[in-house]
């Protein structure tokens, strides 16, 4: 029972991480109908910039991570701006590649600029973890996840309370329609692009300092935030959400009970099984943004 | 060989589109629905063809069922259809959209086409010659090697007829065959119609333009709110009161 | 291609292990083969049939893993371990396609990643079977009749047999009533069922036919590097057919060999152009260059160029949904 | 032809242009290199490319061999078999190479044999850890790290002290932390400690929480890691978090304890790490002078310190080749080969001897590699407790 307790917890902090990774990704998915395979990029990305601004600049834990959501923001808005913008016209495999290519050029790039060794990220919060009854969980991990919970919550009211948000929830619902009501389709995707990447790169600044910065830190981060967008539903913040916090929880109770060499596997079996059973994700009863 | 729908019913959660509706289409007629928009006719044109399931009632043709069929299987049976909204295969030249519609008049399986039988040959090349016969009927002759995609809009429709002529319909089912044409254009489609009628084919139609459907049609049947309020000739029909009524209340201009 | 052009690419090709005697050559060579049957199988499901697969790695692997174990453990020759390899890759790809009926567009990309990934997973765990993670050394070299195709020149002409015979069935497949089914699914998925096209059949056909070529190409990479290990699963080869496929030209017969020998060519150049901190990075900024300069891929590109027909070809988008 | 093509035509002239390069003069001694320099493992593969290029430097420095400069062709196998087995080829072919170091995981190495066998090239595997290296009748490999096996034994003397009574396992999920639980197990058992848990992770998992809770419930006294140093460093992190309070050992020699207190910080106190170098104390090693000059020598070229425990075998590999090119007089594959069975040298790590290993008439050779047990203490690298103690 108290290793039960502990899996959840564990699940619960690991979900609120793929969550956050979820939500950038589910609204470039949905939205741009672009298969982000550098989304990870920019989760490594977030933790380089914290590294760098935390060790080598000085500043403080919340300068460093806003440090990394502003560079997110720009390089995502360049990225749409110069790659994906001029390729808006072709297919989805088209701009996958595209998007791959750059997977491939930043996560190498990162190896250039910070060599192979993981770096090991400083934070101010005492080590000697909490402890409420037969569970412990270290006090960084709380930080991380009040963080998070606060830029999910922050997602969610520029989706639905400012005038960017309701052109990309019009967009995303038609983006025909949307144009001819006076949307800039051009702004939002750019506007999407940057948003998605800088909550990414969010996520790499957060849990940097939870685990490492090392270059190919990205990869397992894309893959799950494909599986969190999946369970939820394109496009679907709170079933990105709810989707981040059930993969992380089932991932952990599978680890505990079943096998740990097959702890990923309980991931991909849940997606499948989810895809068989109802489609369009867990939570998307018809699909929609916001 | 009649297509006999009876007390077909169809509702999306809680909004009933079609409420009981029961007609027969005789065999080498041309038959048109009509009725104001959100009637029902393109929800009854769906469920004939299996692209969506009724909630209750009966699909026949020709003596057998085709409720729960999938749209190949009663594309099959001889019951194609064409789409409200313009729909040809967009990267393909307009000879290979036909020749991509002639699916059901060839037979070769995988095999077959792997050790490339003989007969394959004689079927490939008897196809192409349907294609030109095809092309040429419905007056695409000049454009055969053009995208369809690239085509201007009414002749992007052709290709549609022309497609659904490919899979050899016993009935054709057109849903709004003359949508956005030029008077012009639509007296060829209305003249085309009549001509795959002249080859036996029943023709069930829905379409908005009245000159149009009531030039061509044998049988006017009116939907209004999901139920057949009016069935008759179509100088019958001009004169029904509901009728009048139904499109009163919801005047409309040339579709 | 002309008839004369055509004659000469395949006397070249026949003739190969004769000109170009450098075994270093001739290996990229044979692995740009080996790439070209996996390349030339998954543009079947994606350039044809219009079906995204991120998990094509997974039929590659299991062709890898099934004609290395039965040669190795039960002893079978290597011939119908092939034929097994083949099989069960096509059974696979039977599932996949079943699955495909229900799931389209970004749903079916994941479910592909998320089958691989289990695959791979197993690979791992399954040490009785694979031996885990160590992988399976020692495969075996074929033998043909009394000859034992050890060589690399002998290799070669194996895997240009394989490349031949998948080209073939490639393009009896798509200039066939099949092949305009397949892209009639792709084009538009309700007219094409209007007009008679049965969906179930022809997308389990284009999964089993494009998982049982995946399977082909395992089993001879499996023989060919007399290794395999749960890499084959990795990502990364599922990335490099997408790459060959997407960048030689989808929905083209000659784009996926093309791409397969461009891209097999260019990091083993780069080996030799640039030294190693660089080669990746390039590698994936070329990538990005050949993508935004040529989006629908070079063969469509050099056809549109020579036949002078504008650019616009506007291959359909891949529906989403 | 528009401007694209011409960009297309570029690349593709790019790309012969590459392929066409001809091969560099004979005049110096070539020696291929093979490691995972870019992928999850770069970090490995990159310190012992540095410490191969101090002892090419140190060659060169005291005059080649024979008068002939040691020139190092480096590859990158990307952690991938198949590239391992690419530039294997290459480095034989094309730059006709007459002796191979590589290829740091045991998945490459295996991938890359076949080809020495091919061309008859002999190989100095100076990390791989697998049994089966050795054991498949390979004659053109020679090992200079230890197989699990020999890792183990060479624990064996300590763990009475070390005080194990019952012992978990967590390990990477690859042939090499397999391989580890494996062989650690039998030995532990051997003497007499209860096996619990035996736990994996993937290569790149961060988040080990669930099976740290389930080693947690099974009420062992010590845990047995093997993974590459960031896992470890995220285990102890996590360990810690989790009150987990056992005695942790590293395996491998991996672990760079350094980087540990570096990362880990408090995590790490404590725990015992099994090394093949020393270099907080590089007196204590069997040539103590080379320890020390190589420690020297790597802060000098501002290499991390924490590299030096991946880093001296890439040095002691060329070392081993370059000996073996000495004795051997030319630098012939079949000559090197042979050589390789005459040579005995000191290495950073200490003495280096092959001996015959595998199936009849077609052995492998394998040196035995000294054996360190180092501790976390006081946030320093030390020598045990029990070892200080005496």
């Amino acid at each position: 029972m108290d290793q039960l307790l502990q899996h959840l917890v564990n699940g619960l902090v690991l979900g609120g991480t793929y969550a956050l990774l979820g939500i950038g990704l589910t609204l470039i998915f949905g939205l741009m109908n672009v298969v982000n395979f550098a989304h990870g990029e920019f989760y490594t990305l977030g933790a380089y910039v914290a590294f760098a601004a935390l060790t080598l600049a000085g500043v403080n834990f919340i300068v460093g991570i806003l440090a990394a959501i502003v560079a997110g923001a720009a390089l995502g808005w360049l990225c749409e701006v110069t790659l994906l913008r001029p390729l808006r016209n072709e297919s989805i495999d088209t701009t996958m590649l595209v998007m791959i290519g750059v997977w491939i050029a930043m996560q190498n790039g990162e190896l250039l600029v910070w060599g192979g060794v993981a770096k090991s990220i400083p934070h101010p919060f005492p080590t000697a973890p909490l402890v409420m009854g037969p569970v412990a969980i270290a006090p960084l991990r709380v930080i991380v996840l009040v963080l998070a919970v606060g830029l999910i919550a922050s997602s969610w009211l520029l989706i639905h309370q400012t005038k960017l948000g309701r052109a990309m929830r019009a967009t995303f619902q038609d983006r025909d329609t949307a144009a001819l009501m006076g949307v800039s389709i051009g702004r939002v995707h750019a506007a999407t692009f940057a948003f998605g990447s800088a909550l990414a790169s969010a996520a790499g600044a957060l849990l940097g300092p939870v685990f490492l910065a090392y270059p190919s830190m990205g990869d397992l981060a894309s893959l799950k935030a494909f599986s969190v967008v999946i369970l939820g539903g394109l496009g679907n913040l709170t079933g990105a959400t709810v989707g981040g916090l059930l993969l992380g929880i089932a991932e952990e109770l599978g680890a505990g009970y079943i096998s740990s060499g097959y702890r990923d596997a309980v991931g991909f079996v849940i997606i499948i099984m989810v895809l068989v059973l109802r489609p369009s994700g867990l939570f998307a009863r018809q699909e929609r943004i916001g | 060989m009649t297509l006999a729908v009876s007390d077909l019913a169809v509702s999306f959660g809680g909004v009933t589109a079609l409420d009981g509706v029961s007609f027969t289409v005789r065999p080498g007629s041309i038959t048109s629905i009509i009725g104001p928009n959100g009637a029902g006719k393109t929800t009854a044109f769906n469920a004939i063809t299996g692209y969506l399931q009724p909630t209750a009632g009966r699909i026949n043709y020709d003596g057998a069922a085709l409720t729960g069929l999938r749209p190949s299987a009663i594309a099959r049976r001889g019951v194609v259809r064409t789409f409200q909204r313009t729909s040809v295969f967009p990267s393909l030249s307009v000879a290979d959209n036909v020749l991509t519609g002639l699916h059901l008049s060839s037979t070769a399986g995988f095999l077959d086409v792997l050790v490339r039988r003989r007969w394959l040959v004689l079927e490939e090349s008897s196809l192409h010659t349907d294609v030109e016969e095809i092309i040429g009927f419905v007056g695409l002759g000049h454009r055969r090697d053009e995208m369809a995609s690239t085509l201007p809009y009414g002749e992007q429709r052709l290709v549609e007829l022309a497609l659904a002529l490919a899979a050899r319909p016993r009935v054709l089912l057109l849903d709004e065959p003359g949508a956005g044409m030029t008077g012009a254009e639509k007296t060829v489609v209305s003249g085309l119609i009549r001509q795959v009628r002249e080859q036996g084919v029943t023709i069930l139609l829905v379409e908005h333009d009245m000159r149009m459907v009531m030039g061509i049609s044998d049988t006017v049947i009116v939907l209004n709110h999901g139920r057949v309020i009016a069935e008759g000739t179509p100088g019958e029909i001009q004169a029904h009161p509901d009728v009048i009524r139904a499109y009163l209340g919801a005047p409309r201009g040339a579709a | 291609m002309t008839a004369l052009g055509r004659g000469l690419l395949a006397a070249a090709m026949v003739t190969l292990p004769f000109w170009l005697a450098d075994p270093y050559y001739l290996h990229v060579v044979i692995m740009a083969g080996i790439f070209g049957v996996l390349a030339l199988s998954l543009n079947l499901l994606l350039g044809y049939a219009g079906q995204l697969s991120l998990g094509h790695a997974a039929f590659f692997g299991i062709g890898a893993y099934t004609s290395a174990l039965l040669t190795l453990k039960r002893e079978w020759s290597f011939w119908p371990a092939l034929a097994a390899a083949i099989a069960l890759a096509a059974a696979a790809g039977w599932i996949i396609g079943r699955l495909a009926l229900k799931l389209r567009g970004a749903y079916f990309v994941l479910v592909t990643i998320s089958f691989a990934g289990v695959i791979s997973l197993v690979s791992v765990n399954w040490i009785e079977l694979t031996n885990g993670p160590l992988g399976l050394p020692g495969v075996p070299a074929p033998d043909l009749g009394p000859w034992s195709l050890r060589t690399k020149a002998a290799y070669y002409y194996l895997v240009l047999a394989a490349v031949a015979l998948s080209y073939a069935v490639c393009r009896r497949l798509v200039r066939s009533r099949i092949g305009r089914a397949f892209v009639a699914l792709r084009e538009n998925e309700p007219l094409a069922e209007s007009i008679g096209v049965d969906v179930t059949h022809y997308l389990v056909l284009a999964a089993v036919v494009s998982a049982a070529m995946a399977g082909l190409g395992g089993s001879l990479y499996a023989h060919y590097t007399r290794f395999v290990s749960p890499e084959v699963f990795l990502f990364t080869y599922t990335v490099t057919m997408v790459i060959m496929v997407v960048a030689g030209g989808k929905g083209t017969l000659a784009g996926p060999l093309v791409g397969a020998v461009l891209f097999t060519a260019l990091p083993e150049a780069l080996r030799l152009a640039a030294s190693w901190q660089w080669q990746m990075l390039a590698y994936g900024s070329l990538l990005v260059l050949l993508v935004f300069f040529l989006p629908r891929g070079i063969v469509p590109q050099i056809v549109a160029s020579f036949s002078g027909h504008p650019r616009s070809a506007p291959t359909s988008r891949t529906p989403l949904q | 032809m528009g401007k694209r093509s011409i960009v297309l035509v570029a690349l593709v002239l790019v790309a012969l242009a590459a392929l066409t390069v001809p091969g560099a003069s004979q005049a110096p001694l070539k020696i291929g290199v093979i490691q995972p320099l870019s992928g999850p493992v770069a970090a490995s593969g990159n310190y012992i490319r540095m410490g191969a290029e101090i002892a090419r430097d140190w060659i060169n420095a005291r005059g080649g061999i024979a008068g002939r400069k040691v020139d190092l062709l480096i590859e990158d196998n990307k952690s991938d078999p198949k590239e391992a087995a690419s530039a294997a080829e290459k480095l034989i072919v094309r730059d006709k190479v007459p002796v191979i170091m590589g290829a740091w995981g045991s998945s490459m190495t295996l991938a890359a044999m076949p080809k020495l066998e091919e061309y008859g090239v002999p190989m100095v595997v100076e990390t791989s850890s697998a049994a089966s290296i050795t054991k498949r009748g390979n004659p053109w490999i020679f090992r200079i790290s230890p197989p699990s096996e020999m890792e183990a034994l060479g624990l064996e003397q300590y763990v009475d002290k070390l005080g194990v009574k019952r012992v978990d396992f967590l390990a990477v999920n690859t042939d090499w932390g397999r391989g580890a639980i494996s062989a650690f197990g039998d030995m532990l058992q051997k003497k007499g400690a209860a096996v619990g848990a035996k736990e994996f992770m993937d290569q790149s998992a961060t988040d080990m929480n669930a099976q740290l809770t389930k080693i947690k419930a099974t009420g062992g006294d010590t845990l047995f890691l093997t993974t590459a140093v960031e896992q470890i460093t995220l285990v102890m992190k996590q360990a810690q978090e989790q009150r987990l309070g056992r005695k942790i050992v590293t395996t491998g020699g991996s672990s760079s304890p350094t980087q540990l207190i570096k990362q880990a910080g408090a995590a790490a106190e404590g725990s015992y790490h099994i090394v093949f170098f020393m270099p907080w104390f590089p007196e204590a090693m069997p040539d103590g002078k080379l320890a020390k000059a190589f420690v020297d020598e790597w802060a000098k070229r501002g290499h991390p310190f924490e590299g030096l425990t991946e880093g001296f075998r890439g040095h002691d590999g060329i070392a081993t080749i370059a000996e073996a090119i000495k004795v051997a007089g030319k630098d012939e594959a079949a000559a090197i080969r042979d050589a390789l069975w005459k040579v005995s040298l000191m290495g950073v790590n200490g003495p280096i001897k092959f001996e015959k290993d595998g199936p009849a008439g077609k052995e492998s050779g394998q040196s035995k590699p000294s054996i360190f047990v180092v501790q976390i203490r006081d946030g320093k690298v030390a020598l045990p407790d029990f070892l200080a103690k005496k």
